[in-house]
């Protein structure tokens, strides 16, 4: 068991993948011969030659669109975009073709790539270069969309989305980049679509992902000194959802707070909080409330953008409302 | 490279009959598919592809089996130039399950990996990066195969072909890409919808060899196209060809077609059908009408049975609604 | 009154207004010379010039770009997209400038411009051609959205959408173009943000828009049939939403479906029920629940099509559901 | 036009010690950036323009005040050059709500109306339509104005640099395109990213006026600039350039630039400085050390007042959070 970054894991999983299967390759903008603006593929290039690991011009729509192309032919793309708010410059690509290769050509054609980047806010980056968007991605059938910070995940599930037959929409963290984690030193696979409970409890449900897990664990400190026991549900793939797990929590703890980085309406919050009323209406002794971004664009302004994000007090305030306090 | 340095080209009276043969087919399928849908036998878009066989059908000769061809929505003439039958053609327009893409797909998209037909795509201009994709597994896997990608004269104004061509030239990507400018994108003539009319042009911008030729005779194109394949395939890099033809239809079912300029549509039905320059060529080469009307019974024939091929084969399946999303569901 | 078509509605909308303010120009693919792909700018060529009804190239990332520029320059454009399919290609345009505008010049500049066309399936146009995308718009902040399709409504609410300093989305139906209404006479505004009761009820409330509105009163007719009397309440905007209007409906029946055609994830019906559980938790007598599309790309065949929209009989069957019956 | 036929100008004293002053203030206020970030007083992304002010200065020469300026997120050099002052330019650095943009806009993000600078974009490529839009207008009301768009290198391979040109040359918009050239986007060298370097190639594509030419030199700038903005003006349709420049700093404050040629920074500073290039015009016209060193004293003195100013500055108010996503919330 080894600690490493998270920025580490993602490598030792392209870099395997690389190694067993001769068809994966990694595009992106800057990934070679800058080792990656994020330092994630650094040293891939010295390992993989520019065959494999290419650098791109800034044309995000053409290069997503020739990495599908790629998977059409048999291989398999892993492209970096360098933070998923330059994705919508190739939003097209990525639903209109990468979603529906397999449905158009009925099966004929399979498009096994993953999309790979930093999603989220970092920090004062402004309204164009904060946001997360995996409300975008996950409503569109034919997408598959992970969405993980912790080292140990965030390799298990990269393998698993390098091996998977469909698109897969792969989002990391820029400010968890350089976080540390125990991963296990031999090799494994975390299966796609599998949530994990990350701290139990008994009063009120978290669910969650990516760095705002950590959110939660602090909150979950937090709410434990006022004696609410909070479980922390960590969901690690957004689409599909681990309803099974979901539901579950939600019929144990009978209190459900959704924390989700990002616009609230019709975001992935809305999303969990609709279907468990639905599964688990009789069983709730709360409405299911949501920690979002404030609904505005996101200042530069630190103590503007302080407001804006969630944060481990308003998970605490959504919890105790939830739980009656 | 400019048209007046592509090489001469010898095709033989057995060759040519070929692609007759196959430019016939296609328009008699769509000819049958144009009366289908005013049956509404066929549903949603359907556009058709006639005046422009010539294109699919000397590209197509252009190519090995296994060279890709991708395309965008107006693709029954490819289809069928590179191999998918006619009755997978007028089933799946039929949205039947024994439909090229089993009813899901329709006119717009069918594919099969058999034949290297990639389909068949509706967003205009954003095909153009999978065509470029599949020439960067060529040159990744080193096969030597060459991607043909056709686009219309309106989709070259898409900035997904843009940066399909920006990279293919910095990669030197073993493609091949063809629009195919048929005077109008819908309504929109070429020149109200770009300066400069000679799309190949765009080709000057990024460095990439390019010229235009016309491409009404099946032979010119088929010239056109070796060459350019053979370019491609060499590995000196891509190439982008702008293949002057005509549509005769409407851009879709729906269009009247009202913006044609007088006489234009007869000018080119007399003086550019590529049918009848072949009929006029296999005759120099001393076909009789006899042998012709032969091929044109025997074409018509075969059209006919994949109509009814189409007709009498059954709905797709409802229980495979959730088959056609997730190749691992 | 007249009676009119939608497409008519929409086109006295967009002619009075560029009668009224020089500002205003209409621009995209055959809204000019070819009177409109669905006929909605019929005849405005004719009056206003090709100054003023602009035909575009095939580009719409950068004719949207185009209008955003020139909206910030004082115009006032409206950009037609022939369909919001064709919208992803814009699609960073319309979030990362248009929605961003304001917040990015902090004022400085506003961006008055209603994006506009058809959105939702007609009928066999297959995956690319058949998408709802609301869901995606309403996301964000900085967005308006309307999505309407009677006459009198999308009238009135395009003349606000064209008055609106902000960017407008502006949602219409391909297959509601000729479909027939009143609409008044003399000129009149729809504010922006107002729902509608478009029939009234006691036992449940089926929140939607745009031509869902139609399903829904079918399925109303066949309720009453069985003694449930359902409420059809049109939101007209989705963004902002009309949380007022929503709130007292649930409150007053207790049990809502949501009828949105489109995918489910993540969509419109999410944030409806979502606000609602959260808002109305007491007085819900069900879970709120959603008719949706069927989480599939949308096939060609009719018979499977079928299968995936939205219907008077799935809505009967929820109602039905959260009526207890 | 290719460079060599770009007309001759005349340039006095006074306009060039203005515009000398000006790129030193330009200079010297980033250096304090610099000096700010490296103290977190600024945060964020903060890209540096130095080496690279003889092209905002000689460019907004041959601008009217009322013709519009936009420009990507390496903005603090047009942004001064346009008009908006040092202290607005830091304070929204500082994050600031005397700010150009009340510290909603950091380093990216900033604009001003009454200047007639239009910011300030991040997305690589996006804003070149917005300045084509600008265009549109201008064409659109007659008002004679013109608007100058800058994109990098790099921008030039988006396919939104693409469209944005392909219409404003169809309709021949009243626009000036200026591709700054500084070797570089991010790490990736212009031969990295395109076939062809010399971006202004990409106007023969399109058809569409272009020409390359070194913009080291503040006059040389202003005299391209000025051909290219007249013949805009003359309603003849837009030009598209390539200003051949050079950024001495990283990519942003984060990159350390590693990826440089031997020698090429040095190279730089030495013989293509703007400052120094035209200091030695400006000595040549018999301005004394004296007089050019009281020049540099009035710019740093200026720059650090802006500085002071940015650092006392309040922060915003947190109840203005919900003021800046809709004109009317
Ligand atoms: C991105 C996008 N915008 C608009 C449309 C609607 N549309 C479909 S075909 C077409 C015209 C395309 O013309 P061209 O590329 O010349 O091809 P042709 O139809 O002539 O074969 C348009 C505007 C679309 N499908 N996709
Ligand atoms: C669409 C998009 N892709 C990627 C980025 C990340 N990025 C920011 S600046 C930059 C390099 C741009 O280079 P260039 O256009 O030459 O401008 P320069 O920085 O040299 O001024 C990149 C890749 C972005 N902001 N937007
Ligand atoms: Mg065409
Ligand atoms: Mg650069």
């Amino acid at each position: 068991m080894a600690e490493m970054q998270l920025r580490e894991a993602l490598r030792r999983a392209m870099t395997e993948e690389m190694r067993r299967d001769e068809r994966v390759f990694l595009m992106g903008e800057e990934v070679a011969y800058y080792d990656g603006a994020y330092k994630v593929s650094q040293g891939m290039l010295a390992e993989f030659g520019d065959r494999r690991i290419i650098d791109t011009p800034i044309a995000e729509n053409g290069f997503c669109g020739i990495g599908i192309g790629a998977a059409m032919a048999g291989l398999r793309p892993i492209i970096e975009l360098m933070t998923w708010n330059f994705s919508l410059v190739a939003f097209d690509q990525i639903i209109n073709s990468a979603a529906k290769v397999y449905n158009m050509t009925a099966g004929e054609f399979t498009c096994p790539i993953v999309f790979r980047g930093a999603n989220g806010a970092a920090e004062n980056l402004a309204s164009q270069h904060s946001q997360a968007l995996e409300s975008l991605y996950a409503h569109f059938p034919g997408l598959k969309v992970i969405s993980t910070s912790t080292p140990s995940d965030a390799y298990g599930l990269l393998k698993s989305a390098i091996r998977d037959p469909d698109p897969v929409i792969f989002m990391e963290s820029e400010l968890a980049y350089g976080l540390k984690g125990e991963v296990p030193d031999e090799e494994f696979l975390i299966p796609i679509g599998k949530g994990e409970i990350k701290r139990d409890g008994t009063d009120v449900t978290l669910v969650t992902w990516n760095k705002q897990v950590a959110t939660c664990h602090a909150a979950a400190d937090a709410l434990a000194k006022e004696g609410i026991s909070a479980r922390v549900l960590d969901l690690r793939t957004i689409r599909p959802l681990d309803e099974e797990l979901l539901f579950r929590c939600a019929l144990e703890t009978h209190r459900v707070v959704v924390v989700q980085e990002g616009f609230t309406f019709a975001g992935v919050g809305a999303e969990i909080a609709a279907r468990v009323q639905e599964a688990c209406f009789d069983a709730l002794d709360a409405p299911v409330l949501r920690v979002t971004n404030r609904d505005v664009n996101q200042p530069y302004a630190t103590n503007l953008e302080k407001l804006v994000m969630p944060s481990a007090q308003r998970v605490v305030e959504a919890a105790r409302a939830v739980c009656g306090r | 490279m400019a048209e007046a340095d592509v090489p001469a080209v010898e095709v033989g009276r057995e060759q040519l009959l070929e692609w007759y043969e196959k430019m016939a087919l296609i328009r008699r399928v769509e000819e049958l598919a144009a009366k289908a849908y005013t049956l509404r036998k066929i549903l949603g878009f359907c556009h058709l592809y006639i005046g422009q066989e010539a294109v699919a059908v000397g590209a197509v000769a252009a190519l090995n089996p296994d060279d890709q061809l991708i395309t965008a929505y107006r693709l029954h003439g490819h289809a069928i130039a590179k191999g998918i039958t006619p009755k997978a053609v007028l089933a799946e327009l039929f949205g039947k399950a024994t439909g090229a893409a089993h009813g899901v797909g329709g006119s717009m998209h069918m594919a099969s990996k058999a034949v290297e037909f990639w389909g068949g795509y509706g967003i205009v201009g954003a095909h153009v990066p999978l065509g470029a994709g599949a020439a960067f597994a060529n040159k990744y896997t080193g096969d030597g195969r060459v991607s043909m990608t056709f686009l219309g004269d309106g989709a070259a104004q898409q900035g997904a072909f843009y940066e399909a061509i920006c990279m293919a030239q910095l990669w030197r990507l073993p493609a091949v890409f063809v629009v195919e400018n048929n005077y109008y994108a819908m309504g929109t003539s070429v020149d109200r919808q770009s300066y400069l009319t000679d799309m190949s042009q765009r080709g000057a911008g990024v460095g990439m060899k390019h010229w235009q030729f016309e491409a009404f005779d099946v032979v010119d194109v088929y010239r056109n196209l070796k060459a350019a394949v053979d370019h491609a395939r060499s590995g000196e890099g891509p190439v982008l060809l702008e293949a002057v033809t005509y549509r005769y239809r409407g851009h879709s079912m729906s269009d009247p077609a009202k913006y044609r300029k007088d006489g234009e549509l007869e000018s080119h039905r007399k003086e550019h059908d590529g049918l009848k320059l072949a009929e006029m060529r296999l005759k120099e080469l001393g076909m009789t009408d006899d042998e012709l009307k032969a091929v044109v019974d025997r074409v018509k024939a075969e059209a006919q049975e994949a109509y009814d091929f189409a007709e009498q084969s059954p709905e797709p399946d409802p229980a495979k609604l959730y088959d056609y999303t997730y190749a691992e569901p």
